[in-house]
């Protein structure tokens, strides 16, 4: 199984839960984040005093997949998460060893 | 006191009290998530203490007798205030002063923030009131300040100045924050200060127009002068924005808000018509280039206290020895420079200023400095990285 | 004017210049948390902006003289205000009407919400302020409505009909949010439209009953009516979501109150008895349907201004054809349907409320296509997907 | 009643109105952020019931006729209070007694916290108030209690006791909260509740100084007592914080302000001088530890209504006992034992409050049950687990 | 070593916090989380406006472990997280290659 | 590649992004969470009442970062945060199979 992890853009988390239930995810986990990168943050202003706030808010999406279809749920993500302007984002992938689920205990694919 | 008035003043104070909540949201909203309930008890601390000194023996040293420097202990625990003689005028008139005295200190606040042991604060209010609040007011108030003809409707001396200056010798004896002035945080809740805002506003109605001591045309014109100096510094501060900055904003609002309402202070029952309009105009102007002097001259005024409150004071003071219009009050005052008034108006005013800041500057300096060497100003480092709230108060502001 | 009636007009309009920041808070609530400090902003700026047109030329055009339609130049910059004639009566209403005049655009902020430039924002308010509220309210206190007879108690029609047809208007030459209505977003702090809410409900006190101009019976009664219909809309409100969707919520229970008040407000002054609670409670029922007819008419109004303010404000006024009653009030005003008057007064109701739709629905669709070919009245689909807090002012509302 | 007056009943009345949001507040930033709107929907429904069965029935069975122990039908639907006579006085009275019957109840929602089902506290609030609340008001105001010389200025015993005890008798039959006590929460927003105990505060002037029912001395020194015994009450309770646990907190200043103004509410008419800082020190005190007896005693108590308003209602009431001084008011009341009067207005006191407990305890058990055993009082486990907001109310409060 | 990452209740976090004491853990690390799954969230209504939010508060507890401890560990997580209902949550194991602890430079087992 | 997480104290986060961007990364991605360990958390008292609040706040770091970068890229981390305090926080490094850039499909460390 693997955990894909993607940083997305908070404005394109509808987009990117409804690719992954098309790709027949039925399950996932969010957080907000805060990015660092390309796109550089924003300036704000507070009585004159300027603060660069080097920080873009960012939504991390977690899914444990199925090793099959993990690179469908990446292109799922990559193009609804798209806009084309810096700051997209980033997906990775890495190995999880089990997955467990609480209420019954049952592992792996079974536990998705 | 007829029952209008007496209902008049009453409001007022209820009013005057209700700011200082207010300021403690307007600051406590600047200030970060880690510090905003040490701002918000530095305040509210104020209206605990203050009350009780006040009755027990300020009031008494502040209105007491006829001196010129110094009330007396005539009024000791409101000895000979009497409750039903002039309809409780007397009574109510010492509980509005009272609220006035509350928030005196509370401004100081600002300026210290993030940094200050909330114990040395908890001596710093009461012996502030009494060695520097106390005495000024006396001599704006029925002392030599005020005999020479001075003006000072709502305390933009006795108060505003007075409070500002006092804030930047504090922070001259505090030091500076860590990181100050290349690492900043911006506000912690925006919507926080946008309610202090409001409240403070709607308080300063009180404190203006209460001041008038009764419900009359000169209360009237102070209420319309509130309303005007308050409305046109906003917007000047937001203009230069836009325009300087690139973007109007909310912090910008409320900054030129309170800006006019401090210039107002010590002119709203003295000038009508479009003075109010100026003076809050000049003042939002001024204000809002104020408060960077602290880059440039190096003092650590964390919300800005010295920019807003002393300078904002002092332009509104100064602006009386222009505007001052005692045909329109039927009043026993001078007249300003644009009435024929010549010189001596402003020339007092700038006496009674001077004063106000000399004596301010020098004895709160010197009770900073006792308290360092005493029980110490300020706290820890890692305090101060992680945070007054927990380490001075065992409390976080959000769970 | 006596003290006590002086001090009732004073903290009246001062309760209703705190009612402002209570409206933003209500608002700002509602909206997302990157939007909230461009909502709390269009509410400021009235406050800034509208008291300096309202006493350089707003009020003279808007009270001054005896034209029928609109006012004349006589009290431009407050000329022949007199501050200590009347006892300072005449100056306190001046202040007070500024109140009402700062906080009726406010009203359609709610509308524009998330997608209108602040610039545009800008020039809208005072331009919206004499072309439509200005005029109006001459019609409506000294102008042609009220003089044939029409009763408008403390701004029913001149305002809130006014600003809820004025926000139908401004939405249709805006256009819809990006994704509305399939996308939607809950109120980012219920805590912040509470605290909004208590605020409204505190100042519209002074709204109503300060509208006696007077501490008399009028007022008193304003007071109670103030009191019990804004109590029964948020109750009748409450219950019908309880029994329609499961659940009574604090949204429903703010949004009747406030529905409740704007139904009062025309009628405060002439209605008493049970009168108020059913005008609450039928206002509270129609309103809680209304806010629905957006989704059906497809006007994207973001915090439902046309369906509490101009629905509210039109069925409290249409209301008073049934209900006033000048016996209570030895008042020299036509009776309702229910004390003998007739169809009279429903009938002037009716021709003052479509007279004032009229007018502020076509001048506010004209000055928004005017805005809309020049500067531009939206922002750009970025901005509106990002926010406008960022974009707009260059804040953050909470870090 | 003279205009003075009725704007300062005015004026008292709305700010008694502000006081229940401001409860709300206070009460919803101490509670967890996933119940605090199930809180602020307890205190606004009050606000919103209260009002129509104050003028329905309840206002008339509380006041109406000169019964011992309840009031008659002559007042139904506010019948027979004229508007224009004594100038509006009487329905002004009539407005700012319904306040005070709508922050009762409100007040007992604070113990219920966390758990109760909202259709038990809708139908609980209008039953507990005309069983309840109206008698007790009636005696005391009217009745067998007030006619035997007990003294009871602005409610300490018919609003703060009453509420109390009620408060005990509601959490005994609705029992403990899961986990209570071992597992706990901090207050979700310290900003909010300060928020509210600014409103509170400044509310609470006119709940006590409008209880003069005039603008006069007597309430001039109300509004002194207000001021002070707050403030030494907040006072006290931050010192014993700071020798006793370390620090001096938020919470403890908000608690003690409110300890303070419970306090002075029974003795706010008939006290003077220092009483009032005797009063509210004395109470700080009683009620800082007060607030600890929950955890001995095992009632779940969730926000401290038996240690604040039952503990800092009856410290106050009985303290009239030895303060009372009528010759400082002219006043026809008995004098206490500091004052000469020996002991039987201590007597008085006593009685009206054994009274008022027992009723209140016994009526409110048994509303209690008979709620429990029809639809039920408590909220599920799993509603309970997971906070009442979503469940109940389908809202969350922040997003 | 291993990285054992839970998704549970919010109300379960005591319970687990104590689980893991118990099974030896002395460390942890708890974010905030939304989830989205079968439990499937709930309904608010604002103003007569139907708003479906399908993501359910949740919390995240990661925990790095020695290997061996890994099962005991997340069978400590699994039962002191359960209620039966469906939402209880999941748990996921991935391979740690390296753990430092900041204060003294210690890896592996020794810096836990 | 690898994925580098460190568990630092808030106060230190201006010094590890200098340090990172120093070391040549471009990008991260941090979020606020609650650390339990041996630093044992504080103490609150609401009305008398105490609450022991052992979790202290904590910001988690991560960046995923080149195989060859990693160490360098974790001494950075160390010798930022450190305070030599009680609760600096721990640093761990798992195995990312795959980078994608949402803006572009660029994969592995074309995407960093
Ligand atoms: N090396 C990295 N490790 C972890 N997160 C990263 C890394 N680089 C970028 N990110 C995350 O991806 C977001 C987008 O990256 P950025 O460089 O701004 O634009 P783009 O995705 O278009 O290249 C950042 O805000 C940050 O949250
Ligand atoms: N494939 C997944 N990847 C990551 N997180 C998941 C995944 N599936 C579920 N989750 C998380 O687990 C939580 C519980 O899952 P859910 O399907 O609601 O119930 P259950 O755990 O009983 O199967 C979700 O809210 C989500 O946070
Ligand atoms: N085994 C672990 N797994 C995950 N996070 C941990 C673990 N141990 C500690 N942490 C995190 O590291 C932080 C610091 O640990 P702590 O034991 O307090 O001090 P130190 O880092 O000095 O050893 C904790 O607050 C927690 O967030």
């Amino acid at each position: 199984m693997k955990l894909i992890t993607a940083i997305i853009k908070p404005s394109k988390v509808e987009d990117v839960k409804a690719a992954l239930t098309a790709a027949g995810v039925h399950g996932m986990t969010v957080s907000e984040v805060r990015g660092f990168g390309r796109q550089g943050g924003h300036t704000e202003n507070y009585r004159g005093t300027e603060y660069r706030l080097e920080f873009v808010p960012k939504l991390m999406v977690e899914v444990v997949v199925d090793e099959e279809q993990a690179w469908t749920v990446i292109d799922a993500i990559v193009e609804s998460a798209r806009t084309g302007k810096i700051g997209d984002g980033k997906v990775w992938m890495t190995t999880v060893d089990e997955l467990i689920r609480i209420r019954t205990g049952e592992r792996g694919v079974e536990a998705m | 006191m007829d029952a209008g008035s007496l209902a008049w003043v009453l409001i007022s104070a209820a009013l005057v009290l209700f700011m200082t909540p207010g300021l403690a949201f307007f600051y406590g909203g600047m200030d970060q998530g880690r510090n905003v309930l040490n701002m918000l008890m530095m305040n509210f601390y104020c209206v605990l203490v203050v009350p009780v000194v006040w009755v027990l023996v300020g009031y008494s040293l502040a209105q007491g007798g006829s001196g010129n420097f110094i009330g007396n202990f005539d009024h000791l625990f409101l000895n000979d205030i009497p409750i039903l003689d002039d309809n409780g005028g007397k009574l109510a008139t010492v509980a509005f002063l009272g609220m006035f005295a509350a928030i005196t200190p509370a401004l100081i606040s600002g300026a210290v923030a993030d940094r200050m042991k909330f114990s040395a604060w908890a001596l710093f209010v009461p012996l502030w009131l009494l060695l520097v609040f106390v005495p000024i007011f006396k001599w704006v108030y029925g002392g030599w300040l005020g005999d020479r003809g001075s003006l000072d409707f709502a305390g933009g001396t006795a108060i505003h100045v007075n409070a500002g200056i006092a804030a930047l010798a504090a922070v001259m004896v505090l030091g500076r924050r860590k990181g100050w002035p290349s690492e900043g945080h911006p506000p912690h809740s925006m919507p926080l200060v946008m309610i202090g805002t409001g409240i403070l506003w709607f308080g300063w109605f009180g404190f203006n127009a209460g001041s008038a001591l009764a419900a009359n045309g000169q209360a009237a014109q102070a209420f319309m002068n509130t309303f005007l100096a308050a409305a046109a510094a906003g917007l000047v501060w937001i203009v230069v924005e836009r325009f300087r900055d690139g973007h109007a904003t909310n912090l910008g609002a409320a900054s030129g808000i309170v800006a006019g309402l401090v210039a107002i202070t010590p002119a709203a029952g003295f000038v009508s018509g479009v003075a109010p309009l100026v003076i809050g105009g000049i003042a939002g102007l001024i204000c809002c280039y104020a408060v960077k002097l602290k880059h440039r001259a190096g003092y650590d005024d964390a919300l800005d206290v010295v920019g807003v409150h002393f300078v904002g004071g002092l332009v509104g003071s100064l602006l009386i020895g222009f505007f001052a219009n005692p045909k329109h009050f039927d009043g026993a005052f001078d007249a300003g420079i644009f009435y024929g008034g010549g010189l001596g108006l402003l020339a007092e005013q700038a006496l009674a200023n001077v004063a106000a800041i000399v004596w301010s500057f020098s004895i709160t300096f010197g009770l900073m400095v006792l308290l360092k060497r005493t029980i110490g100003v300020r706290v820890s480092d890692q305090t101060e990285a992680e945070g007054l709230d927990i380490a001075e108060h065992a409390e976080t502001a959000y769970h």
